[in-house]
């Protein structure tokens, strides 16, 4: 397997009035051909500002690409100018969003939407590219695609708007697709259309894809590798087995905890992260989870753990995997292992 | 991890979670008001506008009291006086009488009648849309009815009819124009109230059993206020404009009383003449329209919650 | 729990229907005639996908909504038809909890004074307002110096706790909990719904949560219920629910709940619906759900299922089960 | 779309009937008398005038025969000008100002768009505040003031431009200026807090997302979102042209219909004033109700479904 894309210590911050908000604090991961790589995280933990850093769609000013690279095919994207952009985005990769209600133009036929990145990328007349779209709405699985393609968006349900994007997503081959939040906002049986939808397609064209997403379950079913961020950083990376089977950092811990088991007793509590993420305008001098964590020790607060790997794709970032902390990671270990 | 650094065994010592500070507030504690206080000083237009606006309106207080005229005198000896001499700053009008006088004396009477006019404005539209969003349903639909129709009719025409009907004074004019006034002003009200009280907090209170009058004045005025004082700062160069209008047109106050739109009026007329007597009282009038613009624009940036992350 | 079912219902509701007009003529029945039983100390699940009516007939018990026809007792009494004194208790014996943490708590009110409401409105005067703040606050994990503060500066999970502290004011028997945790992240919402357990544990207290998300409703209910487009589906214990559903839209919006166990990805049958919800303005004949039923048959079009007890405390309305 | 448009349709009927209304019987219930030099008239002389105009009827009599003429595009005769039919001085009238209005709001509507989307695109750069500026100083200086200030600079002292009359085409260059002064400041102000909220609008993001280049993303996506609601301010800036014209004409000489009706009320030419009133009336409501209908046919959001969301 190959990598496709390549992200680097990546920094991006926000100038905003109160002053910098460093939304992603050096973050690196990379996508290989034809997988699935999900990111989780919990709100403001910097995914989306990520997912959109890597189309370079972050508006600049108030964003600013402080440092770092975005490899595809080797090419860094943070260094090519807009016009180079344009020839990457929608044709080499391409992005589908949360809010399908707000993400299309209320006043363009749901068609001309998709004709658009057509006519761009594909070099095709008029009526070939209305061809290839229809074609495209009918592979997305929108019933009678023909009178659909001139229809506006506010005549769709959300889950077929939801289609239509990833109609205009895919309807030039990209390479890596960005799907950022893509259900979040839908029903639990059109979310489970889509990312069925999604899964057969990728199956069908062997696209990238890189899934933004809060929900474990989500990543469990369609994820092949993982990467866990918390406050603008990557605390843990791995394969999915590895992440769900045996998770190093207890921020991951946390967040499977935090959720019920599928035979959860219900007189057995749940045990949440308690307080709230640290406030990016100042983010703390040591590990940003030290001040919740139930395992800081003194270092985490005065020093930020960089990113080791454990095994060849299992990368953590925390205090318990230095040696000198081996003594105690095995002893809480065994206390959470008990539980 | 840099291998170079060594870090000492007492570094790796459990502390465990920081309870207490993970429910602290990390924002500093500042209050609605005085944040919104904070951004609106940081508009250098919107602070400028409440200077002029507080320079004109000390001028049209104690500006008369600076020189010995008063601004009804006439002296025909020195009509049209355009240099300031013998204490007449603004020199004198085609009558002879102190421009410096007439001027502030005419901001006071058109500042008077905007005041008044947004007052009316205020305690109409906030009463009539107030009670339209908050009841809704049928009461709502037959004055919005009845709003859709006073809307489309021109509101200049309402205030000359209007106008024509009163004896002319500060009064006549001043109701003449909030009888258009107060339509977008009760629009504002409205779809605010509409908003408000289908916010969970409104429910909220209701499910406590709050009353009407409970709701209305903890939950619903405190949350409407800030829109109306935008819309009052608009309100104000728009009644000083009317005013100005009407005396312009004469229908307004007529001469030898004075405000802005009167001077303005006179000054007209001996332009070829005499400039300086429209020159003055027309810069006044658009200093003080300019402020109050200025710090509309600046109370909508700072207190508007589409701008607020 | 089995204690709580013998004793009488604190909440009853008889085909309570919720029609809202829409738009001219156009009728939207956003409840549509549903019957349940709420029984002291348990927690009801009620849950289903977004415009199925849950959060109106939340709104419709409390007296938000005054309900189309139908009738909802509390402890007794008819709820739609108090007046005076009784209402006053009604609005002390049942609370609610809101859906968005933003929009639940008034932005011009310090927490102090929002906490305080039911105790101002009520005249609850047994202890000092002041002491009583602070101990709800500490109630519900809070403290002494978040009393002055304004909403804005607290955290999603933080206001939701100073919305339930709000409801605790007025030491209610019964309370509504309408999405109290959709809006938050999920390590946020543990600490919200160990706190409603908590709650529950210490004050007896009754719920009814409603949520979409089918994995906390099961953990925090001891029974669910099931609504599509007006209607109440099915209805059992929770673990009843979850093993054995019954309904054909149950058993697909089970299965469409993402498992957060990778192991289990190929082990599922998955049943995947087709379509869209209808709209609830025009909805299909018979039974509403018979147009995304991988299972209609030709009685589904014409008749609307009966409500029924088909196994003990296991309700559905279904043709498949006649 | 059909029910929208009757709906439409039905309102302005009912307030065109409401103005016509209004406007008679406030018209009867004002004070003093429309005839001329009434003192020196002998009272059979004067009531035969009075039933030479009809007045010596009852008011609901003269309402509805008024009503009847009104129908048939009979406004009655100018009590002021010896009999001269009020529609013919009208039609004579509104021919310069339909000129000066049109060029007015041409230039004023490109101009502001210009600035508007320049404003919305460079947002908080100089060229923002220069826009922002320019449209405050428009709502600022009132079209009256500008116009005076005009005709004697660049009229008589500077000579470029005639400074009264109606007899070249450049003589009207001057008084459009002044009306179109208002109109940019209202139409750039309004395009630019469109366009900056469309361009924050998540559909932009896809937009972008496709690889489509900036131009076209504005042009396609963000200038037709922006430009749709930009059409609902036609209505009030017709409204504004009107007010601005009945003082501007006077201060040029131009023969409008500004001029006429500001002259019938100062002479109280009571079937003059009716006329006037009636007819911007309806040419506001009208443009208002096309304003609407358009807004309809381009929004599809009403042209498909008949209401917003």
């Amino acid at each position: 397997m190959s990598k496709i894309l390549d992200v680097r210590d990546l920094h991006v911050s926000f100038h905003t009035y109160s002053g910098e908000v460093k939304a992603v604090r050096g973050v690196s991961f990379d996508v290989e051909k034809g997988q699935t790589l999900a990111i989780v995280g919990e709100s403001g933990c910097g995914k989306s500002v990520t997912s959109q850093a890597i189309m370079k769609l972050i508006l600049t000013p108030p964003g600013e690409y402080k440092h770092g690279e975005v490899l595809y095919n080797g090419k860094d994207l943070v260094k090519m100018s807009e016009k180079e952009m344009e020839q990457i985005r929608g044709k080499e990769i391409a992005m589908i969003f949360q809010d399908p209600m707000t993400s299309l133009n209320p006043t363009m036929t749901v068609g001309k939407q998709i004709v658009e990145g057509i006519i761009k990328h594909q070099k095709l007349s008029k009526a070939e590219a209305k061809e290839k779209a229809i074609e495209m709405l009918k592979l997305v699985g929108i019933p009678s695609p023909e009178s659909r393609f001139t229809q506006y968006p506010h005549q769709f349900s959300g889950g077929m708007r939801q289609r239509a994007m990833i109609a205009i997503a895919l309807s030039c081959n990209p390479n890596v697709l960005i799907a950022d939040e893509p259900t979040t906002a839908l029903d639990v049986t059109i979310q489970a259309q889509i990312m069925d939808l999604m899964k057969d397609l990728q199956a069908r064209l062997g696209t990238s894809i890189i899934l933004i997403t809060h929900d474990l379950g989500v990543v469990a079913e369609t994820a092949d590798r993982v990467v866990v961020m918390y406050a603008g950083k990557v605390v843990e990376s791995g394969t999915i087995n590895e992440i769900f089977a045996e998770p190093r950092h207890p921020y991951t811990w946390g967040l499977m905890n935090s959720m019920p088991k599928l035979n959860q007793d219900r007189s057995e509590e749940l045990s949440p992260i308690p307080g709230a993420p640290p406030d990016l305008l100042a983010p703390p001098k040591g590990c940003a989870f030290a001040a919740r964590c139930k395992y800081a020790m003194k270092i985490c607060q005065e020093v930020d753990p960089e990113l080791t790997e454990h095994s060849k794709d299992h990368r953590v970032a925390c205090w318990l995997e230095h040696p000198m902390a081996e003594a105690y990671r095995k002893e809480v270990v065994e206390g959470r292992e008990s539980v | 991890m840099s291998t170079e650094k060594t870090y000492t065994p007492d570094l790796f010592e459990p502390i465990g979670q920081l309870d207490k500070r993970a429910e602290q507030l990390n924002r500093k504690q500042v209050g609605v008001w005085k944040d919104a206080w904070l951004r609106f000083k940081q508009n250098k237009g919107a602070l400028l506008g409440l200077f002029l606006v507080l320079v004109i309106g000390l001028l049209a207080i104690f500006g008369p009291l600076i020189n010995d005229y008063d601004w009804s005198s006439q002296n025909v000896t020195i009509k049209n006086q355009d240099t300031a001499v013998d204490g007449h700053y603004f020199g004198t009008d085609h009558a002879g009488r102190d421009l410096w006088q007439r001027v502030w004396y005419g901001a006071k009477v058109s500042l008077m009648i905007a005041f008044l006019a947004v007052f009316l404005d205020v305690i109409i539209g906030v009463t009539i849309g107030g009670i339209s969003g908050y009841f809704g349903g049928r009461v709502d639909a037959v004055i919005q009815r009845f709003i859709e129709i006073i809307y489309s009719i021109p509101n200049l025409i309402i205030i000359i009819l209007l106008i024509m009907l009163m004896e002319p004074g500060i009064w006549a004019i001043a109701i003449s124009i909030a009888m258009t006034g107060w339509v977008p002003m009760s629009r504002i009200v409205r779809a605010q109230v509409l908003k408000l009280r289908s916010q969970e907090y409104v429910l909220a209170a209701r499910t406590l059993g709050a009353s009407h009058k409970r709701i209305l004045l903890k939950h619903l005025i405190p949350n409407v206020i800030g829109p109306i004082i935008i819309a009052v700062t608009f309100s104000i160069p728009s009644a000083i404009f009317f005013e100005a209008f009407l005396s312009f047109i004469g229908l307004g106050l007529r001469p030898p009383e004075a405000s802005l739109g009167v001077l303005i009026s006179e000054g007209n007329g001996f332009m070829q003449l005499s400039p300086h007597n429209l020159i003055w009282p027309a810069t006044v009038l658009s200093i003080l329209m300019f402020a109050f613009n200025m710090i509309g624009d600046g109370l909508r940036d700072a207190l508007d919650p589409r701008m607020k992350k | 729990m089995s204690a709580t079912e013998k004793k009488e219902p604190i909440l009853s509701v008889k085909n309570v229907k919720k029609h809202f007009q829409v738009g001219g003529k156009k009728i939207l029945k956003a409840v549509d005639g549903i019957s349940f039983d709420i029984y002291p100390g348990e927690t009801l699940g009620l849950v289903g996908e977004s415009g199925c009516g849950k959060s109106t007939v939340g709104r419709t018990l409390i007296r938000l909504y005054n309900a189309t026809s139908g009738e909802v007792s509390f402890k007794g009494k008819n709820v739609h038809e108090l007046k005076g004194k009784e209402l006053k208790q009604l609005n002390r014996s049942m609370q609610m909890i809101f859906q968005d943490p933003y929009a639940s708590l008034n932005p011009r009110m310090k927490v102090m004074d929002i906490i305080a409401e039911g105790i101002d409105i009520h005249g609850l005067n047994g202890k000092k307002r002041e002491d009583r703040v602070i101990e709800l606050l500490e109630t519900v994990g809070l403290n002494k110096s978040h009393a002055t503060r304004f909403p804005h500066e607290f955290s999603g999970g933080q206001r939701q706790r100073i919305g339930i502290a709000r409801a605790l004011a007025v030491e209610p028997d019964f309370i509504i909990a309408d999405e109290p945790i959709s809006a938050l992240d999920v390590s946020v919402q543990a600490q919200v719904v160990n706190l409603m357990k908590k709650l529950q544990r210490e004050r007896g207290l009754t719920y009814l949560f409603i949520a979409h998300d089918l994995s906390m409703v099961k953990y925090i209910s001891d029974r669910v219920g099931v609504m599509y487009l007006g209607n109440l589906v099915e209805l059992a214990d929770s673990d009843e629910m979850y093993d054995n559903p019954l309904h054909p839209y149950t058993q697909a919006l089970l299965s469409a709940v993402p498992i957060a166990d990778p192991s289990l990805k190929n082990e599922r049958e998955r049943v995947i619906l087709k379509g869209d919800v209808p709209s609830p303005i025009d909805p299909p004949s018979g039974c509403k759900f018979r147009t995304r039923c991988p299972q209609a048959m030709d009685i589904c079009a014409s008749t609307i299922p009966e409500w029924k007890e088909i196994k003990e405390k296991h309700f559905v309305a279904c043709h498949l089960y006649n | 779309m059909a029910r929208y448009i009757l709906k439409r349709f039905s309102l302005m009927i009912v307030t065109l009937l409401v103005i016509i209304t209004a406007t008679f019987f406030l018209m009867h219930s004002l004070p003093g008398t429309p005839l001329k030099n009434e003192e020196k008239l002998s009272p059979e002389l004067r009531a035969q005038i009075l039933e030479q105009y009809g007045l010596d009827k009852p008011a609901y009599v003269q309402y509805f025969k008024f009503v009847g003429h009104l129908v048939q595009g009979d406004l009655g005769k100018s009590l002021n000008y010896d009999g001269r039919e009020v529609t013919d001085m009208l039609m004579q009238g509104f021919g310069p100002s339909l000129l000066i209005g049109s060029q007015a709001l041409l230039f004023g509507v490109l101009i502001g768009l210009i600035l508007g989307v320049l404003a919305a695109l460079k947002r908080n750069t100089w060229l923002d505040s220069l826009a922002t500026g320019a449209s405050i100083m428009g709502v600022s200086i009132p079209s009256f003031v500008l116009a005076a200030l005009l005709a004697y600079f660049v009229g008589v002292k500077l000579g470029w431009l005639p400074a009264t009359g109606y007899d070249t085409y450049s003589a009207t260059i001057m008084p459009s200026f002044a009306l179109s002064f208002a109109v940019i400041a209202q139409i750039s102000r309004y395009v630019r807090t469109e366009m900056v909220e469309v361009l924050e609008q998540d559909y932009m993001r896809t937009a972008k997302a496709k690889g489509i280049n900036r131009f076209a993303i504005l042009v396609r996506h963000a200038l037709r979102n922006a430009l749709i609601p930009a059409i609902t301010v036609m209505g009030p800036l017709a409204v504004n042209i009107i007010t601005g014209s009945l003082v501007v004409e006077g201060i040029f000489a131009i023969p409008g219909m500004g001029k006429m009706f500001v002259e019938s009320i100062l002479n109280n030419d009571y079937t003059v004033i009716m006329g006037t009133t009636i007819f911007y009336s309806v040419l506001i409501v009208v443009t208002l109700f096309i304003v609407d209908l358009l807004y309809g046919i381009i929004d599809p959001r009403i042209r498909i479904t008949g209401a917003k969301e």
